[in-house]
Order: C-alpha cells, then sequence, then structure tokens
C-alpha cells in the first residue's frame, strides 16, 4: 500500500497544490494503522560513507520491531529520505517526511549542521527527533524535550580523550582537529577537560578537509615534541595523516575517535602503521544478543562488520528506543505519550535488556526495563543526550583489541 | 529615400541636435546650434583650421614583428581617402592606432589639431572619429534597428538611475534617437530588415548596418575597414553612392581600407599605399596606382 | 503536502533570485560569474548576524542586499581587466576566499559551529503554519519585483547597451561608450540580488554554516540559467523551476522505479543534472524556450 | 617558533603538492590553449584513472608503475570520448558553452563512479618507508617519486610538444588557430592528440594524487580550483607556466601556514593569484594579447 498512496501523491504533486489540498483527507483515513517513522540519513554528500550504513540498519530494527508483532499494537512503518549531508536539501527532505509521509518521528540525521537545521521543524510539529550529531548547541536548542541524541557529545568525547590520556601518563599532548564542528567539537572538548586537570596542551592545528597532504600541518605539531596526539578526524584524513606521521619516523602516540581509527584504517594502512593507535569509541553492547543479530544481519546485508560504522548502531537503537517506549506507552499513544516513555526505557533502574522482543515480553508483565543499546548502554541526561562509557582500544597487529572503559 | 529628399533643416547629421541640446563639445566645434550646416560653410570653417586627421611616425609591433613602422597620414575636411595594400600591410593595425583600438609604441594622432593619441577609443568616438571592422562587429541578438539605437549618443537612458527615475525623460529622448534611427535605416535601404537580429544579415548588410551604427554618432570622420569586402557589386555601387552622399551632403570625411582598387579609385581623392608596415606611396589614386613601386610591391605587376 | 510545497516554493523562488541575478551578468551582459555563491553567503550572514543581534528583519534583509552588491564592487573592477577565463577562475577563487573567512573569523560567525537558531520570517506574527506561507507570498512578490526590474532594465536604453556589450564590447568602446561603467554596475546589481537570496534563504533554513556556501551552490545556479536559456528572464524563472524539480522530483521517482537504493539514488541524481546540462549545451544552447526573441 | 629548517620543509611539501598540481594543470592548460576552454572535469578524469590503477593493481597485483599503464588507457579514453561526443560538436561556439558542458560531464562522470565503486576510500598497496633525514630536513621516498613521476610526465610532454612534428603542430594552432588552419594543418588530428595528452596527464595526476592520497570518487574535483589556479597564474596556454604556476601556488600555500594557519593558506593562493593577475593580467608567462 505505501507505495501505491505515494504514488498518488506523486500524481498529485504534478498536479498542483489544488489537488494536493484534498490528500489530508486520504492520509488520514490510514494514519493510526502504522508508527510512521522518517529515516534522514546522510546517504550521500560528506556523511555518505556511514549514511548507506545507517540506513540499512534501521530497515534492520523495522524488521525486528515487526518480525515481534509490532509496538504498543502497531506496525512501524519506514519511510526515508537522504539528507545529503547538506542542511538546505534536508530541510526539504523534513518538510516532505513532515508533510507528505505524516511521520511521527524524524531519525538518523547526522552532522550536526542537518540536526540544527532540522530541529525547528520537528520541534514545530511536535514529532521525536533522533540524531546522531555531537555539537554542544543541539543540547540548548532543544526547547521541547524532544531530541535525542544518540552520540556522545563532542565535549564528552573530548572529556574522555582527557581521562585516557591522564590515565596512560601523558605529559605533552597535542590536538589536530578536521575543520567542522564535530573536529573541533572533540580537540576543543579535550583541550577544556585537560586545562581543568591542570595540564597543556603543547600545539594544535585546525586542518582543511580534502587536502591531498597534511604534511605541513604535522610538521607544525611534531615541532613542539608531543608525546600524544589528539585528533578530531575522519577515515580519509587521518589515513593521510598517519601515513606521513609514520613516513617522518617521529615517535608519538595517537589518540583517535573511534569512527576514523577503525577497521578500514588498519586495511588502510597497514598493521605496522596503525599499532599502538588507541581509538576511542562509546562502549557497545558487543556480548548482548542484540548486538549479535545486528552484526549478523548487518553483515549479510552490507558485507561490512557492525564495528566499521558505530552510526549504524545508533540508528538502529533509534528505532528500538521508540519501539520500546510506545509499547510502554501503551497502544494508540501519541507521539508526546511515546516520547515521554522514552528515558523510562533506555535510563536504569530496570531489568536490561538487549532487544526489543525481550523488552516487550517484560513491559507486558509490567516490568521496568533498562533498554542497553547496541551503539551504547543509552541513558539520557536531562538535555536527552546519550551518557555512554568509553572503550579504550588499542590497536595490536592490526586488531582492535579493547584495554578499558572510561567513564565521564 | 534618400537624404536629398529631406527638408534643409534635416541635412543636419540627425545625431547633431540631440547631442548639442546636452550641450556636448563637440557639437559645437563645426555646427553651431541651430544654424543650418550648409555644406559650404563647414567647409570654409575647415580651411583656416588644421587637417581633420593626422597621423605621424605612427608604430606598432607585435612581439619582434613591426606591423606599423613610421606611418604618417594626413586627411583634410570632407577628404575621401582610401588606403590599400597587401594582407598583413599594417592597414588595420593603422586604423586601430588611429580608433584606438590599439595604443602606439611611438608616433601621435590628431583629430582637428588635438592630439587624441592617448585618449581611449570611446573619447575618440565622442570626438567625431568613427570606424567599422573588417569583420562586421554587429551586436548579434540585437535587431537591426536596436543596434542604431545601441549607438545613439550618450543619452539619460544609459545611466542606472535615470532608468528607473525619470522613465519620461528616458523616453522621450528614446523616441527622439528612434526617430533619427529611422532616417537612417531608410538611408540605408535597412529598413525593411530593422527588426531582424542582426546575426542573420548578409554580409553586404552588416557593412550597412555598421555604416549606419556609426552614423548615430554625428562623426566627422569615418574609417571604413574594407566596407566591400563580400559584398555584391551591385551593394557596392550602393554603398559608393551613400559614401559619396554622406560626404556631399554631411560633410563627412572618410579613410576607407580596401582591396577593390576599381571601386576605391572613383571613390576617392586621395590614396595611400602600405606595404610591410609602411607608407610607400601616396597621392592621387590613378597617379599611384602608376607608380612603378606600387606596381611591384603591392600588385606584383599584375595591373 | 501543502506544507512540503510551500517549503519546495521557497527552495525553488530563492534559486530564482539567484538566476535572476546572474542571468542579468552573464545571459544580458556576458559578465562571467563562477563565485555568484560569495555574495549570496555575504547576504545570508549579514542579515542572519543583524536579526541576531536585534535589529528587525527588513534593515536587516537591507544592509545583507546592500553588502552583497558592495562585495561586488572590486569583482566588477576587476571583470574589467581580466578576459572571461581569468575571470571565470578568479570568481571562483573569490567565493572560495569568502567562505574560508567565513569559516575563520569566528568571533563574528561562529566558524563551522554555524549559526542556530536564525529568526524565521513572519514568525513574530504569530501566525504559526501561515508564517511559511506568508514568506512564499513575499518571496512571489520579490521575484516578482526583481523580473518586472529585471525586464525594465533590459529594455530600457541601458539594457540596450549591456546586451550589445555582450555580443561585442570592443565595437561598444568604437562607440562612444564606456563599457567598464555598466559592467561594474551590473555586477553589483547581480550580486544584490543574490544577496536578497541570501537573505531569504537564512531566514528559512535557520541554521547557517559555512559548508552551505560551496561553490556547488553557483554550478546549481549557472543549469538553472542555462536550462532557461541564458539572456531570457522567463527562462531564469523556468530553469529554476526545472531545477527544482530534479532535485526534489527524484524523492517521488524513487517508489516509481524499484530496486534502486538510496545512494544509487543520490549518484542517479547528481548523473541525470550532468547529462542533462551536457545535452542542454549540445542540443537546446538557447535553452527550453527555443530562440531567443526580443 | 618557525625555524629555517622548518621553512625549507615547507618548501619541499610545497614543491611536492605544487608538482602535483602542475599535472591537472598542464592538462588544463593544454586544453585552453588548443580548445580554448576551461575543462572542468580534468579532475574527474583523474579521479577515473586513479580507480582504473587501483582496479589493475587488484586484479593482476602489479606493481604501480605497471597499474598506471591502465590508468592512462582509462584516463585517454574517458578523454577521448568525451572530445568525440561533445567538445568536438562545441568547437564553434562560444568557449562558455564547452565550459558548462564540461561541468556536466564532471558530474555525470563522477556520479557514475559512485555508482559503481562507492563512497568509502579506497588505497593504494605501497610499502611504507621512513623519511630521509638530512639534518631536519625530512624528504619522503614517496615524494621523491611523486615528484620524478610528475617531472618525466612533464618532460614527456615538452618532448612531445617541440621534438615531434604534431607537437610542432599543437603549438601552432595554440599559437594562432586561422594561421595554423591556413597552413593546412589537420585540426582534427591536433585536437585528438591533445585530448589523448590530456587523458595520460591526467592519469598521471590522478594515480600520484591516489597514492599520496586516498582514493575516492571526490578525489580530483578538489583538485580542480587549485588546478585552475595554477593555471591562471602560469598563464593560460602556458606548459611551464602552468609548471611554475603549480609549484609556486604550492610553496606559497605551505609556506604561509606559520603566518596564517591551514586553513586561510588557501585564501592566500587566491590572493596571491590575484596580485600576480593586476600586475600581469595574463599571468607569469602568458603571451600580451594579439590583435585578434
Amino acid at each position: 500500500m505505501p507505495s501505491n498512496r505515494t504514488r498518488r501523491e506523486f500524481l498529485a504533486t504534478g498536479a498542483g497544490l489544488a489537488a494536493a489540498s484534498m490528500l489530508p483527507t486520504l492520509v488520514f483515513a490510514q494514519a493510526g494503522a502504522t508508527f510512521r517513522i522518517g529515516s534522514l540519513c546522510p546517504i550521500s554528500g560528506g556523511g555518505s560513507s556511514y549514511g548507506s550504513g545507517m540506513q540499512k540498519a534501521i530497515e534492520i530494527a523495522i524488521a525486528d520491531v515487526n518480525a515481534a508483532g509490532g509496538a504498543g499494537g502497531r506496525k512501524l512503518e519506514l519511510f526515508s529520505e537522504d539528507s545529503q549531508t547538506k542542511p538546505d536539501a534536508a530541510v526539504l527532505a523534513a518538510k516532505k517526511l513532515i508533510e507528505v509521509n505524516k511521520v511521527q518521528a524524524v531519525i538518523g540525521t547526522w552532522a550536526s549542521g542537518v540536526t540544527l537545521a532540522v530541529m525547528p521543524l520537528t520541534d514545530a510539529a511536535n514529532l521525536i527527533e533522533m540524531n546522531c550529531s555531537g555539537a554542544p548547541a543541539i543540547s540548548t536548542e532543544d526547547k521541547k524535550d524532544l531530541v535525542w541524541r544518540f552520540q556522545a557529545t563532542n565535549d564528552r568525547f573530548g572529556a574522555a580523550f582527557a581521562v585516557i590520556a591522564e590515565k596512560r601518563g601523558y605529559k605533552r599532548p597535542a590536538t589536530m582537529a578536521f575543520n567542522n564542528a564535530s573536529g573541533i567539537g572533540n580537540t576543543e572538548g579535550f583541550k577544556k577537560a585537560w586545562e581543568k586537570k591542570g595540564g597543556q596542551i603543547v600545539a594544535s592545528v585546525v586542518y582543511e578537509p580534502s587536502r591531498p597532504s597534511y604534511r605541513s600541518e604535522l610538521q607544525q605539531i611534531l615541532a613542539a615534541k608531543p608525546d600524544v596526539i589528539v585528533t578530531g578526524s575522519y577515515l580519509p584524513d587521518t589515513t593521510i595523516i598517519l601515513r606521513e606521521w609514520y613516513q617522518s619516523g617521529q615517535d608519538v602516540k595517537w589518540i583517535i575517535p573511534g569512527w576514523a581509527a577503525n577497521p578500514d584504517l588498519v586495511k588502510a594502512l597497514g598493521n605496522e602503521v596503525c599499532e599502538g593507535i588507541i581509538s576511542v569509541d562509546s562502549v557497545s553492547n558487543e556480548n548482548a544478543p542484540s548486538y549479535k543479530s545486528l552484526d549478523a544481519q548487518y553483515l549479510k546485508a552490507t558485507g561490512k562488520s557492525l564495528s566499521s560504522n558505530v552510526y549504524a548502531a545508533m540508528t538502529y537503537d533509534m528505532v528500538i528506543c521508540i519501539a520500546l517506549a510506545m509499547e510502554a506507552a501503551g497502544a494508540n499513544a501519541t507521539v508526546a505519550q511515546v516520547n515521554a516513555k522514552i528515558r523510562d526505557v533506555a535510563n536504569p533502574p530496570g531489568d536490561k535488556v538487549s532487544s526489543f522482543a525481550e523488552g516487550k515480553k517484560l513491559i507486558a508483565e509490567k516490568k521496568k526495563v533498562n533498554f542497553e543499546g547496541a551503539s551504547s548502554r543509552l541513558d539520557f541526561d536531562q538535555y536527552g543526550d546519550v551518557t555512554p562509557d568509553f572503550g579504550v582500544y588499542v590497536i595490536e597487529k592490526g586488531q582492535l583489541v579493547r584495554r578499558d572503559v572510561v567513564s565521564i | 529615400m534618400s537624404a536629398k529628399g529631406r527638408p534643409e533643416g534635416e541635412l543636419l547629421p540627425p545625431g547633431g541636435k540631440a547631442r548639442s541640446a546636452k550641450g556636448a563639445p563637440v557639437s559645437a566645434k563645426g555646427r553651431p546650434e541651430g544654424a543650418p550646416a550648409s555644406p559650404g560653410a563647414t567647409a570654409q570653417a575647415a580651411r583656416a583650421a588644421p587637417p581633420l586627421l593626422a597621423a605621424t611616425g605612427l608604430v606598432k609591433a607585435f612581439g619582434g614583428f613591426r606591423a606599423v613602422d613610421d606611418v604618417a597620414f594626413e586627411v583634410a575636411e570632407r577628404q575621401l581617402t582610401g588606403i590599400v595594400g597587401t594582407n598583413g600591410a599594417g592597414k588595420s593595425t593603422a586604423f586601430a592606432l588611429v580608433a584606438g583600438q590599439l595604443a602606439p609604441d611611438a608616433g601621435s594622432v590628431t583629430l582637428g589639431g588635438d592630439d587624441i593619441t592617448r585618449l581611449s577609443p570611446s573619447a575618440r568616438a565622442r570626438r567625431g572619429l568613427a570606424r567599422t571592422f573588417q569583420v562586421p562587429r554587429e551586436f548579434t541578438h540585437l535587431t537591426v534597428r536596436d543596434n542604431l539605437l545601441a549607438a545613439a549618443p550618450r543619452t539619460s537612458g544609459e545611466t542606472l538611475s535615470s532608468v528607473f527615475l525619470q522613465p519620461r525623460r528616458v523616453r522621450a529622448e528614446e523616441a527622439a534617437q528612434a526617430a533619427i534611427a529611422e532616417r537612417w535605416l531608410a538611408f540605408l535601404n535597412l529598413a525593411a530588415v530593422a527588426d531582424l537580429h542582426a546575426g542573420k544579415l548578409s554580409g553586404g548588410q552588416k557593412k550597412l548596418l555598421e555604416l549606419g551604427r556609426v552614423l548615430m554618432l554625428a562623426p566627422r570622420l569615418i574609417l571604413l575597414d574594407e566596407p566591400f569586402a563580400g559584398v555584391n557589386p551591385v551593394l557596392i555601387g550602393e554603398i559608393s553612392a551613400r559614401i559619396r552622399e554622406l560626404n556631399a551632403t554631411e560633410g563627412i570625411a572618410f579613410v576607407i581600407i580596401e582591396h577593390n582598387l576599381e571601386a576605391l579609385k572613383r571613390l576617392v581623392s586621395q590614396l595611400y599605399v602600405m606595404d610591410r608596415g609602411r607608407v610607400i606611396a601616396e597621392g592621387d589614386p590613378a597617379a599611384v596606382l602608376a607608380d612603378a613601386r606600387v606596381q611591384e610591391a603591392y600588385m606584383g605587376g599584375v595591373i | 503536502m501543502t506544507a512540503y510545497l510551500v517549503a519546495v516554493g521557497i527552495v525553488a523562488l530563492i534559486y530564482m533570485l539567484l538566476t535572476l541575478g546572474l542571468n542579468l551578468q552573464y545571459g544580458y551582459t556576458g559578465l562571467i560569474n563562477f563565485g555568484h555563491v560569495a555574495f549570496f553567503a555575504i547576504g545570508a550572514y549579514a542579515s542572519a548576524l543583524l536579526t541576531l543581534s536585534g535589529w528587525p528583519m527588513a534593515p536587516a534583509f537591507a544592509v545583507g542586499t546592500l553588502l552583497a552588491g558592495l562585495a561586488a564592487w572590486p569583482i566588477g573592477l576587476l571583470s574589467l581587466r581580466l578576459s572571461d577565463d581569468y575571470l571565470a577562475v578568479v570568481t571562483l577563487g573569490f567565493s572560495e576566499a569568502v567562505r574560508i573567512t567565513i569559516q575563520e573569523e569566528r568571533w563574528l560567525t561562529k566558524g563551522v559551529q554555524g549559526l542556530p537558531g536564525i529568526p524565521r520570517m513572519f514568525q513574530s506574527l504569530g501566525i504559526g503554519e501561515y508564517a511559511e506561507i506568508a514568506t512564499l507570498a513575499l518571496l512571489v512578490v520579490v521575484n516578482a519585483a526583481a523580473v518586472a526590474l529585471v525586464v525594465h532594465l533590459v529594455r530600457s536604453p541601458y539594457g540596450r547597451l549591456i546586451q550589445a556589450i555582450r555580443d561585442d564590447e570592443v565595437a561598444v568602446e568604437a562607440l562612444g561608450k564606456h563599457p567598464a561603467r555598466l559592467k561594474v554596475q551590473v555586477f553589483m546589481v547581480g550580486a544584490a540580488l543574490a544577496g536578497l537570496a541570501g537573505g531569504f534563504y537564512a531566514h528559512f533554513i535557520t541554521y547557517l554554516s559555512p559548508d552551505q556556501f560551496l561553490p556547488l551552490v553557483t554550478f546549481y545556479v549557472w543549469i538553472a540559467m542555462i536550462i532557461g536559456g541564458p539572456g531570457r528572464t522567463a527562462g531564469a524563472v523556468a530553469g529554476a523551476t526545472i531545477l527544482m524539480v530534479f532535485l526534489e522530483g527524484s524523492r517521488f521517482t524513487r517508489e516509481l522505479v524499484p530496486g534502486v537504493s538510496e545512494v544509487q539514488l543520490a549518484s542517479v541524481r547528481i548523473a541525470m543534472i550532468g547529462l542533462a546540462l551536457i545535452l542542454m549545451t549540445l542540443y537546446r544552447p538557447q535553452g527550453i524556450f527555443g530562440e531567443r526573441k526580443e | 617558533m618557525t625555524t629555517a629548517v622548518d621553512f625549507v620543509n615547507l618548501a619541499l611539501n610545497g614543491l611536492v603538492e605544487g608538482l602535483l598540481i602542475a599535472l591537472p594543470a598542464l592538462a588544463l592548460t593544454l586544453v585552453m590553449g588548443i580548445a580554448r576552454f576551461p575543462n572542468a572535469a580534468t579532475g574527474d578524469y583523474m579521479t577515473v584513472s586513479a580507480y582504473a590503477a587501483l582496479g589493475v593493481q587488484k586484479a593482476l597485483g602489479v606493481a604501480i608503475a605497471v597499474a598506471a599503464i591502465g590508468a592512462a588507457a582509462a584516463g585517454i579514453a574517458v578523454a577521448l570520448f568525451f572530445h568525440l561526443w561533445v567538445f568536438r560538436a562545441l568547437a564553434r561556439r562560444r568557449p562558455v558553452a564547452s565550459l558548462v558542458a564540461s561541468i556536466g560531464i564532471a558530474f555525470l562522470v563522477r556520479a557514475l563512479l559512485t555508482l559503481f565503486v562507492g563512497q568509502e576510500q579506497q588505497t593504494f598497496q605501497v610499502a611504507l618507508v621512513r623519511a630521509w633525514n638530512f639534518g631536519g630536513v625530512r624528504l619522503l621516498p614517496t615524494d621523491l617519486y611523486a615528484a620524478l613521476g610528475a617531472i618525466v610526465a612533464m618532460a614527456a610532454l615538452f618532448a612531445l610538444l617541440h621534438a615531434t612534428p604534431i607537437g610542432r603542430q599543437m603549438r601552432a594552432v595554440a599559437d594562432n588557430p586561422d594561421l595554423a588552419r591556413a597552413s593546412g594543418i589537420r585540426a582534427g588530428r591536433v585536437m585528438l592528440v591533445m585530448w589523448a595528452c590530456t587523458g595520460a596527464l591526467c592519469a598521471v595526476g590522478g594515480v600520484l594524487m591516489g597514492v599520496k592520497a586516498v582514493v575516492m570518487p571526490e578525489l580530483g574535483w578538489e583538485l580542480l580550483i587549485p588546478a585552475f589556479a595554477a593555471m591562471i597564474l602560469g598563464g593560460i596556454g602556458s606548459v611551464p607556466g602552468a609548471v611554475a604556476g603549480g609549484v609556486l601556488l604550492g610553496m606559497v600555500q605551505e609556506l604561509s601556514i606559520p603566518f596564517v594557519g591551514p586553513s586561510y593558506k588557501i585564501a592566500v593562493t587566491f590572493g596571491v593569484m590575484l596580485a600576480v593577475l593586476l600586475l600581469r593580467p595574463r599571468g607569469l608567462f602568458g603571451s600580451a594579447p594579439a590583435a585578434r
């Protein structure tokens, strides 16, 4: 049915506003039968290396929920759009999801610019918004508590870096940041936390995206003789920087966010270059059944391990969170009622659950549940931000080995 | 219809009225405001004055190649002058130096006694020195009429503020210019194609169009670069007739570059021959063409 | 659905303003401007920063428009000195320099963090969702005014002269005119239209960051102009509309073409735009409307 | 504190980057000089070539130098294809028509590439070796090879242009197309050879850039603006100008880092370009405008 209806709407678009004005009745007639989720992943543009994986994980989650008989008596229905990782394209896509598809939640926005541009729309329509963005402004702009952040804020990441650097006894850290909100956010967060501990940053640089070489930037940093370099970087630039660093032969350690220091990085550079690099990521629930089943399904769908795309686990969790909240809110709950239950099902206290089916069973038994997501343990603070633990992974012989867990 | 059919007062170059109304210095020079400019009066005024155009010692080199090498020529008021020479003799370069498209490496150009060597092409045009081009430079996407109107002397319609703030004045001036353009279109037999895009005209028509365009400037001197090139014999006759008529009734002097010696010989009273950047002969057309050096250098003894 | 169409309409109208400005510059005057997005950015940031600091919207728009126009002044002067090819690259470089400056001057623009919470237009009236319809209506009026302005201009002696400059600048100079003055002015008027578009953009998207002003925007505007036919005001209107259909229409075609994934669709969309551009230049250089008439 | 050694290192980095930028700049300047339009698809020809070399390396497991032959074949094929399909037909129109079409080609090529190879980065398998250290001045062997590769490609082009009949014809067309046509040079053949050279230059540039950085669909597109700037700086149509422009821009860019930082360094290159153009409106090596 959905494709059929969309087709009709498409034709109506062509016919113009007059025809379109007749549509709402048609749509309302079917609303209520399903809970409508709009995904707005970065399929193309700057986030494209993650977007399709995020989309796939959402599809897997929706299938999981529907296979378990739906949530709160309703099946989930998915409508997908591409944010193009561009705020203006995302605004139009969000409008389309909200106005045409009448979605009740917009999930999967990535890149702070996209989330910040989409939030005012979802807020105005009183819809749930779930994102993987790091910018602090998202917390303060969220006036109605409808925005849920599944990615640790850049500040938190930075603070985790500081704890790790301290634990490992580094004295002379330097920072390198990719010039965007998230890259700078990480290193600024680190700087704040590090200086609070009384430390000092010996050098810092913000570099431009998409350059063929970062030797000069690296040279500036290495000239200060740091013992560790903390980055806010992405995979391509990290690949280039590490290759040039290795060739330069200077001894230094690296603390790199998990989305850049991952198996793909090892594949690109080889074991020797990556040896000893510290990769920091919010702790996933690798041992939970949900993670394993998602990993298996994800591998089947994309040919890649789930660990290669940390955002995929987050978008999966978004759907499960909504579904559990729907289950807890009861049949035919409004969006506001579902939204109000999100913290209940995700935060402690309660029985830890790691899949929708498991949670549904317990909720049916009138038990309070605490969803432990595939991406993190998923506890939301007053801003709707996750407060994950951070895993400290060291790359040894090409494998990311977890050495430590850090709580902020 | 020709200019002869017009009432006496309108023999004034059509552009002259609008321009003198604005008090531009050029029109004050030869033709006092309001005075019916009879050709005789203009000629008398000119006799006391220096030559209309004088170029001395012009040099222009491209890289090591001297395209124009110490060239001098002089044109009197109302005179019809021809320049001939082989391809690459430097004729068009000399034109560009006189009209200002190129700056000379040495030498000077005077117009009516004033040194104009350093003036921009547009300033020279406003002083009454107009030119056409060897390959017609018509405004392809404008109509023939608009091509002429675009050349109308500077009106208020060409300033951004007037277009929006003084629409009535702009319209009035435009109407006056349109009337003048209409007359030149008729004079040059272009009225029938006035609404066509200039790019669609034949080669000969484009030559006429360029002539009409510079006539809008009410010039004292027109440089014509190969007006007969690629033009059919009937039209050549017509263009020649128009040149003579303009010369006789409007008092406009012409300098004409041409390869068609027959047509040129009958038209001009003075002829320059250029070869490899230099003037090798000058004077009465018949005498010059009979000159042995000219025969050898230019015609290779063919004539 | 209505609100979505309103939003698409707003973006299309913003692109239309941009296209009208570029069309005046390139289509009518033959000025090559590959830095259009710079003036868009200047208008957007100026208006956003002023309203965020408490200015009312109308003067903020005016200042944004004015600043964008003024920023074009030096570029206009450059256009007198450089030939087309050089100018194309210099303007492209200028737009990148503007973007980098916006990105780096954090004290003013917050750099890559961007400016969130820019006030929406008509929000203060408390008319809820009608605010966007009001924005759309205002944009329609502004575009109509811009079209009227451009049409009035190109039909005036001024417009005839700029078109003459486009066709043959040397001849215009030989006729005693100063193309320089007109070229600089046209550059500034076109840029001001882009700046005005930037104001609308800022207050519609409500979030600005430097990466919204990449050269891609300039290319999109060129595409709109080429599709509509340069030197045709109606073409600018149609071109911007068709561009939006291209960019947004694929949202609806996807369900009609099964078996194409999201990722593939994004690529297909860009490929279609590229192909359209090639085919238009090859077979319909005059734009979709056919012969240029005037 | 930036020491003298640091400046030498920065200058070296700039030199290598400049040489790599010079390759697409050369490709641009050839097209500019002979076909007379700025080819915005140049960068994407590079990307295609880089992916072709990756494909060859993966399929056959050969060395990069061998894989580069595959890249050259791909680069030449793409360049010739679009010449024959698009640019040849636009030859008689205003340069802007070809420019706009080349933007379309750039979009099309990049989108098709993304469709088939995806967005993820790929890397050439290269053995990583430590830099040679001369009293703090560090020289990466891979950079040296890249620079040598670029120089060999430039030398080959130079030899072709100056030592072969077709090269002389190409230069004649670049100097004066009308004269060249009048003297019986077959423009069609010159165009084919020119586009083949363009494709080959893009291929070398794409592979070297891919080895130095990472291979992504945006690889070449991102290099387009610097390459344009290098060509403009050197003077359109000038072969030594493109090389000098690339190297100068690369060095200015890197050497400005201690003063303005790594973001403004890009703006600085535009500033330098602008300054040069104001003094010499036709670039460093551009000739005076001929009377047209």
